[in-house]
């Protein structure tokens, strides 16, 4: 008969614990410094943050892919043909986020959003540096904050904040 | 799909718990012996073994070489390891027990959360260009997911915190569960955002703890148990990674793996989703087209307990057990795999007719 | 209930000590069309996708198949994602072979890859604490106690070091191109884990594999000819335990034997005609010779002196250069799958072995515990 | 031109762990002078360190089964290693890499460094015993929380004995 949840039947020595005190821990860190090849389609995209300019890629059908992929996400076919896009966009879906992590690009509150980039089909996920999130809305217009010295990553974006102008 | 029918004739998950002492290939164990002891079989009658765990969850390379073994290895045995979470471990069993020339697998899927920050480790899971730099966190894509839904109109921050309310109430009868706070949704409501539109609720905790299944061909079942459980439909598929590609408000390959598996051939009565957010359950809902007539989660699903890498193969052990104790007829489970629904299996489960 | 399943395509990248031309999706894209290309087929003929690799710490991204799932076609479709250490591209073959056997699918695709240079091994085999021993350094025990127990002469590992180097100048994808490789330059190149020479090890590379694995209507369609999965296995035994015997592990053993059963082979240096075997450092082909049966106990190095393993010898092993010539960890195994079903397709280019009919692939990991190993034909048995 | 363009990524995660009980009972009694093992309660065999179960058996073993092995005990393998440098090695000078199977226990302690004779006279069969570290500098630090501990806190290394060596026959089965 097939019964119970955790079944024990016939099992002598289980000897499950629960949770104990912290009296025995052991704290390890893994860390290590990859360093990563880009390849054409991604390389040229980082390389263009430097110059301010953000990139997608264009698929037969016509999309423009942003970030953009060496295939096409739906099918597997290969990309290639880099076109520019925004800089500016509009953002879809955020989250707000009250207390950042270690490993968030800003130190203080901010949105996490999918901004769709002018030209863009899809939508690029990245940080929106605005002062609350009363000031976060779906439609709302943003441009980039580019980084002061770019080191070719995808945070050479430092942000997106509000676009000024009174657009939107 | 082939033409074998295969049944689940034993299973065992360790409580989980928010922090346990004991080692993976322990808890391993512990679940092993418990669904070996269940299926009323032997070791040595088992013909192939699987498992499914993740190295990073303690970060070790090669931490899933030691729960080998838990699996029994001498004699060595014929055995393969996913990535992924048990439920697929059962997937690649059942496909190899379709060969015909064995008859028993073990199954078993683990991890242990607790030594890790979620926040902190799981960027680590995303595209290593676009995404990983940015420290995208689990609970930020869910916002990000649950807002999409809350913008189609289809649910409202009401219905997570029901969501998060039931399964509450159903994992304080599951003695494997963890989480049985609180379970009023208007004081559920009135906490603070963690990221809005989520509070801390809606989002799975991460536990510790080991699932197993004994899987069997309809013949053996037949002699192991008056009760088998049959594997009716069995299917997966995965979507695309980038959040920004596709819409997260949906799961589409949800909804073809269900089709696949023949949810929609026949009624169920049980669902045991393994919805990680309170809006990623009625996504899952959707997508499957459950009507309110279902059990969802009458386990308390993984916002009750979510040891990560057997969440889904808890979520077929729990729909099993229900078609075993004639619960119900007809039960499916749900598991995932990747943020936001990116990979998703569907599993379709019957008593004897 | 079991239904015929053949390699229909193969492709593997260029290896190298670093691609930093490519991104990880393009590394493994590269072999994967390269196997579509080989099949005639294209992205969309895939029915589901099955990705190997070893351990995520050494590019350092947690199961990076959620990310390369639709750089390979899945999307929409099943994806597996399959560790299994060392042995994990053999095994992943295997896994993909059982999705076409059981009927499930009618045509999969297989990857296996590793990007070494991203990170680094010696550390991932660490853990990432220092005091690493590397795979040498645990391995070197045991092939200590092989010299030993086989009264094998030191120069049989320089032999087996010369030889996969040479073989591999026949390979156009093999990183090493040692064309100035000799007995001397191995016996003379540092000690990096005593018995275990500089040379003797294998290097650290860049690379992926890719198969296509179809039935019997994908083989008949396929322009070029099939490798049948005629037998496969995996055998997997417990890391370290008291009594095991880890210069023959009991898991090699019967997982020799079950793909000879399966296969018919009842003498199998006789009825097999090439063999890709996992040899990581040069002493591992004596003793996958003997701890497969196909060399008697102490009579694996005999093989390697006489010449017979070499590529116009009697038994060849590792025609392609082997592991000792290209090793990026997760392909590595799929590698020895993939140039052994290319023996039998007699598509194996200057490294074929004429008339090659029946060939043997095997892969190995973890603490020489886990076994994956595949017999191919050119006939359907 | 290839596109070589290259992207740095400093991974750092941490992870805090629970020993397990049978790693911590290891740890005090190496701090006290004793190397606990698990004698498995159905084949006999003695694992050292303890594992808390028995994986050819596959059954679970408790404080009941630990057994105190000796401190002595054989060379059944080992090899030196040149360190390869990595991020975090500090290791820059080749060292003995030995398995050394206890009196007492049927499976070997990994790893151990072997003092008392120069580097290319180790070798198996050569008897050695535990070199213990003074009282006040041993510690229960360092271990793993993996389900094997290791003696690194207590013990600085095995030394030669200078008896007889032990026959190959008599460990052959226990070269790991």
């Amino acid at each position: 008969m097939l019964t119970g949840v955790t079944s024990s039947t016939g099992v002598a020595n289980l000897i499950y614990r629960p949770t104990v005190p912290d009296s025995q821990t052991v704290t390890t860190t893994l860390e290590f410094p990859y360093r990563r090849s880009l390849g054409p389609v991604v390389g040229g995209f980082m390389r263009a943050l430097g110059e301010h300019r953000i990139l997608g890629v264009r698929t037969p059908a016509g999309e423009v892919l942003v970030p953009p992929l060496e295939y096409d996400p739906r099918t597997g076919a290969a990309l290639e043909e880099l076109v520019d896009v925004g800089p500016g966009g509009v953002v879809g879906s955020w989250a707000w986020v009250a207390a950042p992590t270690r490993r968030h690009p800003l130190d203080h509150p901010f949105a996490f959003a999918l901004i769709t980039l002018d030209g863009a089909s899809t939508a690029l996920v990245h940080a929106v540096d605005v002062a609350g999130e009363g000031a976060m809305r779906a439609g709302m217009r943003v441009v980039p904050r580019w980084r002061d010295e770019p080191q070719g990553r995808i945070t050479d974006i430092e942000a997106f904040v509000p676009e000024t102008g009174g657009q939107g | 799909m082939p033409a074998t029918d295969i049944a689940i004739v034993g299973w065992a998950q360790t409580p989980a718990v928010a922090r346990t002492d004991a080692t993976e290939p322990q808890l391993c164990m512990q679940a092993n012996l418990a669904a070996i002891a269940m299926a009323g079989i032997e070791r040595s009658d088992i013909g192939f073994t699987c498992a499914g765990s993740c190295d990073y969850l303690t970060g070790g390379p090669f931490a899933f070489v030691q729960n080998l073994d838990a699996a029994g290895a001498w004699p060595p045995i014929a055995e393969s390891h996913v990535e992924m979470d048990g439920a697929w471990a059962l997937y690649e069993a059942w496909v190899r027990l379709q060969h015909g020339d064995i008859d028993v697998a073990l199954v078993f899927g683990s991890g242990k959360s607790s030594p890790s920050d979620p926040a902190e480790l799981y960027p680590q899971q995303l595209d290593p260009y676009y995404l990983e730099p940015l420290g995208l966190d689990p609970a930020s894509i869910a916002a990000l997911q649950a807002r999409a839904l809350l913008d189609t109109g289809r649910a409202t921050e009401r219905d997570f915190a029901e969501v998060v309310a039931r399964s509450r109430r159903d994992a304080r009868t599951n003695p494997n569960a963890h989480v049985r706070d609180e379970d009023d949704p208007e004081r559920l409501l009135a906490a603070p955002y963690t990221r809005n539109p989520l509070r801390a609720h809606d989002v799975a905790p991460v536990s510790d703890g080991a699932a197993a299944v004994v899987l069997a061909t309809a013949r053996r079942a037949r002699q192991l148990t008056e009760h088998p459980v049959f594997i009716r439909g069995i299917d997966h598929r995965v979507d695309v990674h980038q959040p920004g590609m596709r819409d997260l408000a949906t799961s589409p390959s949800t909804a073809d793996a269900a089709r696949r598996a023949g949810l929609g051939d026949a009624p169920v009565e049980v669902a045991e989703l393994a919805a990680v957010s309170s809006p990623q359950e009625l996504i899952v809902r959707d997508a499957m087209g459950l009507g309110d007539g279902v059990a969802v989660n009458p386990s308390g699903g993984p916002l009750g307990a979510n040891p990560v890498m057997a969440t889904g193969l808890i979520r077929i052990i729990e729909a099993a057990r229900r078609v075993a104790d004639g619960t119900a007829r007809r039960a499916v489970a749900h598991a995932t795999n990747g943020q936001a629904l990116q990979h998703n299996l569907v599993c379709v489960l019957e008593g004897e007719s | 209930m079991s239904r015929p399943a053949a390699i229909i395509g193969v492709g593997q990248t260029k290896h190298a000590k670093a691609r930093a031309d490519l991104s990880i999706p393009g590394l493994c894209r590269e072999a994967a069309g390269r196997a579509l290309a080989d099949a005639g087929l294209d992205w969309p003929d895939i029915e589901a996708v099955v990705i190997g690799k070893a351990p995520d710490a050494f590019e350092g991204i947690m199961q990076p198949e959620l990310f390369l799932a639709d750089a390979l076609g899945a999307t929409g479709k099943p994806m597996l994602r399959v560790h299994t250490a060392g042995s994990v591209g053999g095994s992943t073959v295997i896994v993909a072979s059982h999705l076409v056997e059981s009927g499930i699918h009618g045509r999969v695709l297989a990857v296996a890859w590793e990007k070494q240079s991203e990170g680094n091994a010696q550390w991932g085999l660490a853990g990432g604490r220092s005091g690493g021993i590397g795979a040498g350094g645990a391995f070197a025990p045991y092939i200590r106690a092989y010299m030993e127990r086989s009264r094998a002469p030191e120069y049989i590992g320089w032999q087996v070091a010369v030889k996969d180097r040479l073989n591999a100048l026949k390979n156009p994808y093999a990183h090493l191109q040692l064309a100035d490789i000799s007995l001397e330059k191995v016996k003379e190149s540092p000690m990096l884990w005593d018995p275990i020479h500089f040379l003797e090890s294998c290097p650290s590379s860049d690379g992926a594999c890719a198969v296509v694995i179809g039935d019997e209507d994908a083989a008949a369609a396929t322009p070029r000819p099939p490798a049948w999965v005629v037998a496969t296995s995996v055998r997997s035994e417990p890391s370290t335990f008291p009594g095991r015997d880890a210069v023959r592990p009991q898991a090699g053993v019967d997982c020799a034997h079950d793909v000879y059963r399966q296969a018919g082979i009842t003498d199998p240096k006789a009825q097999i005609d090439v063999a890709e075997l996992y040899v990581p450092f040069s002493w591992y082909e004596p003793m996958w010779l003997e701890g497969h049966d196909i060399a008697g106990a102490g009579e694996g190095w005999k093989m390697v002196d006489s010449g017979e393993t070499d590529l116009g010898g009697a038994f060849p092993v590792n025609p392609s250069g082997g592991v000792l010539s290209t090793n990026a960890i997760g392909a590595s195994g799929m590698l020895r799958m993939a140039e052994a079903a290319n023996q039998v397709r007699g598509q194996a280019g200057e490294h074929q072995v004429d008339g090659a009919r029946v060939s043997l692939g095997q892969a190995y990991g973890g603490n020489a515990q886990y076994f994956a190993m595949a017999i191919f034909s050119s006939t359907r048995s | 031109m290839a596109d070589e363009t290259m992207m740095d990524d400093l991974v750092t995660l941490t992870y805090e762990e629970l020993l397990p009980p049978n790693t911590v009972r290891f740890a005090e009694a190496l701090v006290d002078g004793r190397i606990l093992g698990q004698r498995c309660h159905v084949c006999a065999r003695v694992y050292v360190p303890p594992k808390g179960y028995c994986p050819l058996d596959v059954v679970l073993l408790d404080a009941d089964d630990d057994v105190e092995v000796s401190d002595r005990g054989v060379v059944t393998g080992f090899t030196i290693v040149a360190p390869v440098r990595y991020y975090g090695q500090t290791k820059t000078e080749p060292f003995v890499y030995a398995s050394v199977l206890l009196d007492g226990a049927s499976g070997t302690l990994g790893g151990q460094d072997i003092t008392g004779v120069p580097t290319d006279q180790v070798h198996a069969g050569m008897r050695v015993r535990a070199v213990w570290k003074p009282k006040e500098e041993r510690t229960t630090k360092g271990q793993s929380a993996r389900g094997w501990g290791n003696v690194e806190g207590c013990i600085s290394s095995f030394e030669a004995t200078g008896e007889p060596d032990v026959p190959r026959a008599e460990f052959e089965e226990h070269v790991i």
